[in-house]
């Protein structure tokens, strides 16, 4: 297929997915919502356009949700792309955040240093973390699904009891620490509202993730290990380095979207559970299918989709839980490969053939012509 | 319409890709009772795909299949199995960690009390089977430690457990010996007289003469007429498979083989399975010369090409280039030395499938100052070079940006010969270069290699075809149990049936006759 | 419908008499069912709709971290619509969120109960004397396990205690349940262990069951939220122990059996304070910017003194609870706090009187 | 402090706790090892546990038997596994995005099932009566030896059904003409393929086999375990079960002690949590440092081994000469 025909089938199958969580989130929908045109209306347009306007406060919310997970699913990208399968994410975020959340407590710096020192700080705790899963991997060959799976919770109880029982702030009611510096906080890009200039940084991540993946000899090695290791090694690349080096950079990427998170959103450091954001960046990678260009895309999907529930549930009580049984039929059938593949053959079959015609007659011109 | 003179009718079979590849455009294929019907065709040419819609593990998009005059649809094996079809593919289709006997009656399996798996029963079939068609298997062996040939041999006999009467042998023969070969005809011939059709895929041209009836010959996805095998020579079919004359043998001049490359020195390695695979194995290659490397499969040869690129170490011994030695050195410092290796197994180590064609080609160079500023690639030199590379290798595709994977099997291994020949390699390692790969693609890789000689490089060839190392090699050793049976320093008057006694260990040269290998020092 | 709890019912409810009918938002963060504050909170405003005295909406907002992150969202855009007279929120973990929106939204009522962080002109904040109530609870517990005359109970002054995560709230309970334990029996042993979560009752029952096994503990405080129950099965199992349930009467809510070996319940009845609240309101007495402790004499906490309680404790027991309650009552007996406790004593506390 | 900690191992309750703790976590790992063997990681293993544990007691609470609520579990996490095969295998959804889509669904989405089916929010306390909870069973003559009868009689019916399972897996996948074809389909689908049999129904079979295994998890913990089903109920149980498959190799035997191993050190953490001056957050990480440092020293054995049989290669042959 032409990559026009084919971005025209990936549009149609992403719409037929979409079509049909919807239809199953309608089922739910109408079982719970007293009006369900209403909770239609917010799942899918109120997040953006309420009462015929363009919400802004809306559409600045969702920028500012993205963030966090463009990091984790840029992180995830590049793991997988190296055929890693490290799920330490949600570890490394949180720990990136908490360690970036210290700096910003306690060592008092200029006002345009302090969050970028805290940030860089809460990415190389990232990336160190990481090394414990990969280095495993590539010395013992130790799985690293697992390794990291278990690592996301040693760092959770560790981190729980330096918060608890070294940092917090025992004047307040909740576990949380002292609050920031105000030179340490991420500023808003808008005030008042979620989106924060780690927006920014995310999309520039973005970029330079892809640029690494893509331009740079590091970015293509990964690719390659991921496509075929054997073939990496033999090419004369250094595989092992490699591997780790992937895990590091999706540790470095994953600590330094906790940081920004942590200091852009809060005043104190609070989180007193693994927060989700690496699961979700799995998701987000998958989804973009491994190419960081497409990750921001995904990110707003996603957070698009979690803005539109949580409306339906502010005006239109449908329980805000449903929003994962919709996630789900939404993720299942998006990111189906086979989805409509009968249709997508009928269409090949047809180009092809189409094709074929062509060259038949240009030859028959050819041969008249002779 | 029942024609009972034929077995096998494919009528008018196309088959489009979900890539968009149509693979077979139209086709006719017929094949009659009791005939071993050959078919021939280049790389990509679209026998692979055409018999597994016969058997059942592709649909066709467009055509009918009528199996002893009947419309079948062959919607996946087991109704394939059922209508008497058998398939040998060419890429074993067997599950290395279970036994002979198990492998054998897989989705068949003998129980007892309806589920248990009765396993000596299993065994008893597999000797049955073994013995009825004197295939000699050892059904308790697991297959990842049997040898290649019994491999085949297994897969023979689980088409004919499953009562095929048509079979299906994708070829078959691309990685026995030539002593082997020769065995699988005969049963071949065995099974032909007992009222079996076989038909057979190969790009070997003097087995098909050998003992096919008919032949059908493809290109480029269409027939090109089916054949009496006694009625066209071997330079018709040829020409018939790509469509114009192809030289058959390679013209050289005279070695001029100057200083030792490559020198190995008693390099021993017992394998896992604790078998002596490489006994104090010592040669030398110069600059200038080809040095074929010749032996039954299983000799020590893999594991002499692993040694030398360090894709295994061995247990003592030495090997040096240039003085240097590569044992235990990293393949970026091996390749830095000036070696470059044509791998045997080329899906496995010689690219990334879902990569592209460009960045196949820049694998071992992606790090060079050349392809490189600053951090970044250097893109507009890698496409220049690449898109250079795919002329002067002549691969066939759409662009530089296609994925390898998509490209048939002589292609993918014209990308693999570019890339290796391209970089200005001392020493070239080439194992199997041309193993199931088409005549036209043959030729030019086989002419490359001696180019490469000429022009000073040395070449270590390992090859399993014996026409190809006597004809390509300027001298030649014979490998046997792990160790050197023959040296000929001149291979312009050596015989197939010299060579033979040599391979099978019936004869072996006095260590000085073999110590000329050695050359100086 | 099957919305968020409570039933949005827009249908018209008898007005009581010349008092107007309050749009209330209750934003939940976390989700109902903890059989704990929220629920309380819920069945509060449930009781003042069914008088036809508020509507009112519940919204679960969850409890994790990453809802966490949408949390500051749904109060603006609750706060935004202008849709309610008064907005309910709860816990330690909201005020920061609060403030934000209640000096956005100077002319929007809000009433957070269970934090006492801040105090902001539009907002009323309820706060409950959970270490009051640890106290009364641990003098009980103290008095009952050498009670030897009951049933299961053995010599030895141990009683445990199992938390759900080491926090300032849940170490407020403890708190006063160690000091008020103290009170009764200065040598007493409390064994003291968290879950680390409030959703693994499995790892509650393993918890109390080594206390029982291992320590003697014959009486155990879950204070857990769900995995508390895990305790509660740890004593039925055993059958060598007693539970004490929190928050709500447990008693009543659990299965036969289980009810069977729940002595009493330290409440903590958000409802009722919420009740209160807006017959306060009603009456004209308003007091926004003000924080509210509400205490035993409020009803805001309290202990469970019928079935169980009545039924097992011997008299010699209920009189020391009695005497008690009335020295916490009267002032004579000020328990301190755990929350925002800067020396941390109540970890010394917990370390010293480990069995 | 040594001395404290070994008087509480070597006590009954210890083992006893040992064996609890492993139970549900061996139904997962043995479920994960069934997929796995038919080449399907199959990461969703805690969100079937999750909804399988729920329909248990829904089923046990609507009819009042606990067998009925044990096989509604059972069925519903065959059907939960299902449906991760419909989309992996078949519409070739990704199969970590396929479990991560279940496990969202068992985090959240049972929240808001529970609620469409029973009106009640967070948990089934209310709903529990004895006869829901799967019995516990006293072995005759065993229940009588000292120590041994403490620690391994008097467990739930489910226990037993969990150690046995071992055994009955190791003969499903050794002994069976489906467990050949479903190691074959792990190894080499096409192979498998190639003589008829049906990839994906192997595959279905052994995912549905995974997700009734998980199932009986499920049961375990709301049926017996907790007496009730609450939110968040499995509390990560079905990636540990992840781990103990790793550490086991993939093989039943195996994998029945990396369980036991976490089990060991869960109930190990549980004791120091009671004991004076250990912060509880860090006690709460012994399993997992304890997971993540046998996986390693388990893979370090493996590469040591590699070398050592190579050696002893080495050497005979030397010895022969
Ligand atoms: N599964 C597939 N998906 C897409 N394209 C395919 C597939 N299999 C084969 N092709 C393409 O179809 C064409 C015909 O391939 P086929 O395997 O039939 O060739 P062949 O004649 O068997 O070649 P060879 O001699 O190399 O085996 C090739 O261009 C190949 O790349
Ligand atoms: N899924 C696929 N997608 C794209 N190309 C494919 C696919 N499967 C096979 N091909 C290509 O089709 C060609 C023929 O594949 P096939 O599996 O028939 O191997 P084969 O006939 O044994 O090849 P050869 O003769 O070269 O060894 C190969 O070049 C392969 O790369
Ligand atoms: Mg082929
Ligand atoms: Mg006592």
């Amino acid at each position: 297929m032409g990559n026009k025909q084919k971005l025209k089938f990936e549009f149609m199958r992403g719409f037929v997915a979409i079509a049909i969580a919807i239809a199953v989130a309608f089922i739910f929908i109408f079982i719970c919502a007293d009006d369900p045109a209403k909770a239609l209306n917010c799942l899918l347009i109120r997040p953006i356009i309420s009462n015929g306007a363009l919400n802004v406060s809306s559409i600045l919310t969702i920028l500012g949700r993205m963030t966090p997970i463009i990091f984790t699913g840029l992180a995830v990208c590049v793991m997988f792309s190296a055929n890693q399968f490290n799920l330490a994410g949600e570890g490394t975020v949180m720990a990136g955040g908490f360690v970036a959340a210290l700096l910003a407590i306690y060592v008092p710096m200029a006002a345009g240093l302090h969050p970028v020192v805290c940030i860089l700080v809460g990415a190389v705790v990232g990336g160190l973390l990481m090394l414990i899963p990969a280095i495993a991997k590539v010395k013992l060959n130790a799985s690293e699904m697992v390794c990291s799976l278990m690592l996301n919770y040693v760092v959770l109880y560790v981190i729980m009891h330096f918060l608890s029982n070294v940092f917090a702030d025992r004047s307040q009611g909740s576990t949380q620490t002292y609050p920031f510096l105000e030179t340490a906080k991420v500023a808003k890009m808008v005030p008042g509202t979620e989106l924060t200039w780690g927006f920014v940084i995310a999309i520039i991540a973005t970029i330079l993730v892809g640029f690494f993946m893509y331009r740079t000899r590091w970015g293509y090695t990964i690719r390659m290990i991921g496509i075929n290791e054997s073939f990496s090694k033999y090419s004369g690349m250094r595989v092992g380095g490699v591997i780790v080096l992937s895990q590091v950079i999706g540790g470095v990427l994953s600590g330094m979207g906790g940081a920004i998170e942590v200091l852009g959103r809060y005043n104190t450091f609070l989180w007193k559970d693994l927060p989700g954001y690496g699961w979700t960046g799995i998701t987000v990678a998958i989804l973009a299918k491994n190419n960081p260009l497409a990750i921001p895309f995904a990110a707003l999907f996603i957070a698009y989709l979690n803005r539109g529930c949580e409306l339906m549930s502010i005006y239109a009580s449908v329980p805000a839980e449903m929003i994962d049984i919709i996630q789900a039929v939404i993720f299942l059938f998006f990111a189906a490969e086979q989805f409509m593949s009968k249709t997508r053959q009928k269409m090949v079959v047809k180009e092809t053939k189409e094709e074929l015609a062509k060259k038949q007659q240009e030859a028959a011109v050819e041969g008249g012509n002779a | 319409m029942a024609d009972n003179e034929y077995v096998v009718q494919m009528k008018g079979i196309t088959k489009v890709y979900p890539n968009g590849i149509a693979a077979n455009q139209g086709v006719d294929f017929n094949v009659k009772r009791g005939e071993i019907h050959a078919l021939m065709g280049e790389n990509g040419a679209g026998k692979s795909t055409l018999m597994k819609m016969l058997f059942g593990l592709e649909q066709p998009t467009e055509g009918e299949i009528y199996v002893n005059g009947e419309k079948v649809s062959l919607t996946s094996p087991t109704v394939a199995i059922s209508k008497g079809i058998g398939m040998v593919h060419q890429h074993f289709m067997l599950v290395p960690n279970l036994t002979v006997a198990e492998n054998m009656v897989l989705g068949m399996e003998p129980k007892h009390k309806g589920m248990f798996m009765d396993y000596k029963k299993a065994v008893e079939i597999t000797e049955e089977y073994a013995k009825k068609y004197n295939l000699h298997v050892d059904p308790n062996a697991k297959v990842r430690d049997i040898p290649v040939g019994m491999k085949q041999k297994v897969e023979i006999l689980k088409a004919l457990v499953r009562g095929a009467k048509i079979l299906i042998l994708d070829e078959p023969t691309a990685v026995l010996t030539t002593q082997e070969t020769e065995e699988l005809f005969k049963e071949l011939i065995h099974l032909k007289e007992q009222g079996y059709t076989m038909i057979f895929i190969s790009h070997k041209l003097h087995e098909i003469k050998q003992i096919t009836d008919r032949l059908t010959i493809m290109r480029s996805g269409k027939s090109m007429g089916v054949y009496q095998t006694a009625d066209i020579s071997k330079e018709e079919i040829s020409r018939l498979m790509v469509g114009r004359d192809v030289i058959l043998t390679v013209e050289k001049d005279q070695a001029q083989p100057t200083d030792v490359v490559l020198r190995v020195r008693d390099l021993e390695y017992t394998n896992e399975w604790n078998k002596k695979m490489l006994n104090k194995l010592s040669f030398d290659v110069r600059k200038g010369e080809i040095l074929g490397i010749a032996g039954v499969e299983g000799n020590g040869q893999r594991e002499l090409v692993d040694m030398l690129f360090n894709l295994n170490t061995p247990d003592s011994g030495t090997a040096t280039v240039n003085g240097q030695s590569v044992i235990g050195q990293p393949q970026r410092k091996i390749r830095d030395l000036g070696v470059s290796l044509i791998p045997e197994d080329r899906m496995t180590f010689g690219m990334a499938g879902t990569a592209t064609i460009e960045e196949n080609l820049m694998s071992d160079r992606s790090a060079d100052n050349k392809y490189n500023n600053g951090p970044l690639f250097n893109m507009k030199k890698m496409h220049e070079d690449s898109d250079q590379l795919i002329k002067d290798y002549k691969v066939l595709c759409k662009s530089r940006n296609q994925q390898v994977g998509m490209l048939s099997g002589g292609n993918i291994q014209k990308v693999v010969v570019a890339r290796e020949f391209s970089a200005d390699p001392i020493l070239i390692i080439a194992d199997q270069p041309t193993r199931g790969i088409d005549v036209g693609a043959t030729e030019f890789i086989r002419k490359k290699l001696v180019e490469l000689s000429r022009a000073g490089a040395a070449v270590l060839l390992v090859s399993a075809d014996l026409n190809e190392v006597m004809e390509l090699s300027d001298s030649l050793i014979i490998m046997y149990n792990g160790g050197i049976a023959a040296y000929f320093e001149d291979t312009t008057s050596l015989t197939d049936a010299v060579m033979g006694e040599y391979m099978l260990g019936l004869k072996q040269q006095s260590d000085e006759e073999v110590r000329r290998v050695q050359h100086g020092e | 419908g099957c919305g968020g709890g409570g039933d949005t019912t827009t249908t018209e409810t008898a007005d009581t008499g010349d008092g107007k009918v309050y749009n209330v938002c209750n934003l939940v963060n976390g989700n109902l069912g903890d059989k704990s504050f929220f629920d309380s909170a819920e069945a509060g405003l449930k009781e003042l709709q069914d008088a036809g005295r508020i509507t009112y909406t519940t919204i679960e907002m969850g409890g994790t971290t990453e809802d966490e992150a949408k949390w500051q969202g749904y109060l603006d855009e609750v706060s935004a619509s202008g849709e309610y007279d008064l907005i309910v929120v709860g816990t330690f973990q909201m005020p920061e969120y609060l403030k934000n929106v209640s000096e956005k939204y100077p002319d929007q009522k809000y009433l957070i109960y269970d934090d006492t962080t801040y105090e902001l002109p539009n907002v009323v904040n309820l706060s409950y004397a959970q270490n009051d109530l640890g106290y009364m609870v641990g003098a009980y517990a103290a008095a009952m396990t050498t009670a030897t005359d009951v049933e299961k109970i053995n010599e030895d002054a141990v009683i445990g205690f199992v938390g759900g995560v080491d926090s300032p709230v849940i170490n407020d309970f403890l708190y006063g349940y160690i000091l008020g334990a103290q009170s009764i029996n200065p040598d007493i042993k409390v064994d003291t262990r968290y879950i680390g979560n409030y959703i693994d009752p499995a790892k509650g029952k393993e918890l109390a069951e080594s206390m029982i096994n291992d320590n003697n503990c014959d009486i155990i405080w879950g204070v857990a939220g769900n995995a508390g129950n895990g305790a509660a099965e740890a004593c039925l199992e055993t059958g060598k122990a007693y539970f004490i349930g929190v928050d709500s009467d447990q008693e009543s809510t659990f299965s036969a059996e289980m009810a069977a070996i729940t002595l009493t319940s330290g409440l903590k009845n958000i409802g009722d304070s919420l009740v209160w609240f807006f017959d306060e309101w009603d009456a004209g007495n308003e007091y926004w910017g003000q924080h509210i402790l509400i205490g035993i004499n409020e009803g805001g906490v309290g202990l469970v003194t019928d079935k169980n309680y009545d039924k097992i404790s011997p008299d010699s027991v209920k009189e020391t609870v009695d005497a008690t309650v009335a020295a916490v009552t009267n002032g004579e007996v000020e328990v301190p706090t755990a929350i925002g406790d800067t020396t941390n004593a109540v970890v010394e506390l917990r370390e010293s009187v480990r069995p | 402090m040594l001395e404290q900690i070994f008087s509480m191992i070597f006590t009954t309750s210890f083992g006893y706790s040992i064996i609890r703790i492993t139970s549900p976590i061996l139904f997962a790992a043995l479920a994960a090892v069934v997929a796995e063997k038919a080449g399907v990681t199959n990461i969703g293993l805690e969100g079937i546990m999750m909804i399988s544990a729920l329909f248990g007691v829904l089923f046990a609470y609507w009819t009042s038997y606990w067998w009925v609520g044990v096989i509604g579990a059972v069925v519903v996490g065959i059907i939960l596994a299902l449906i991760i095969g419909i989309f992996a295998l078949k519409l070739k959804t990704d199969i970590i995005l396929a479990g991560i889509a279940i496990n969202l669904v068992g985090s959240g989405g049972t929240i808001f099932l529970l609620y469409l089916f029973t009106g009640l929010k967070g948990n089934t306390a209310s709903l529990t009566t004895p006869g829901m909870l799967t019995p516990k069973i006293n072995i005759p003559i065993l229940e009588s030896i000292p120590v041994l009868g403490p620690i391994f009689s008097g467990h739930s019916i489910l226990t037993y059904v969990a150690f046995i399972l071992v055994f009955l897996v190791w003969v499903l996948l050794y002994k069976t003409a489906i467990g050949l074809q479903i190691r074959a389909v792990g190894e080499n689908s096409n192979a498998a393929d190639s003589v008829g049999i049906s990839v994906l129904k192997i595959q279905y079979i052994a995912l549905g086999i995974s997700g009734a295994l998980s199932g009986l998890g499920g049961a375990y913990m709301s049926m017996y375990y907790s007496q009730s089903w609450n939110t968040g109920i499995v509390a990560g149980r079905g990636f540990i079960a992840l781990a103990a498959q790793a550490m086991g190799q993939g093989e039943p035997l195996g994998t029945m002690f990396a369980s036991l191993f976490f089990g060991f050190a869960s109930a190990l953490g549980n004791k120091m949590e009671g004991m004076q001056g250990f912060s509880s957050f860090l006690v709460s990480a012994i399993p997992y440092v304890a997971t993540i440092i046998g996986l390693i020293l388990y893979a370090a054995t493996q590469v040591r081994r590699v070398k050592r049989v190579k050696n002893n290669g080495k050497k005979k042959n030397a010895e022969a000469k």
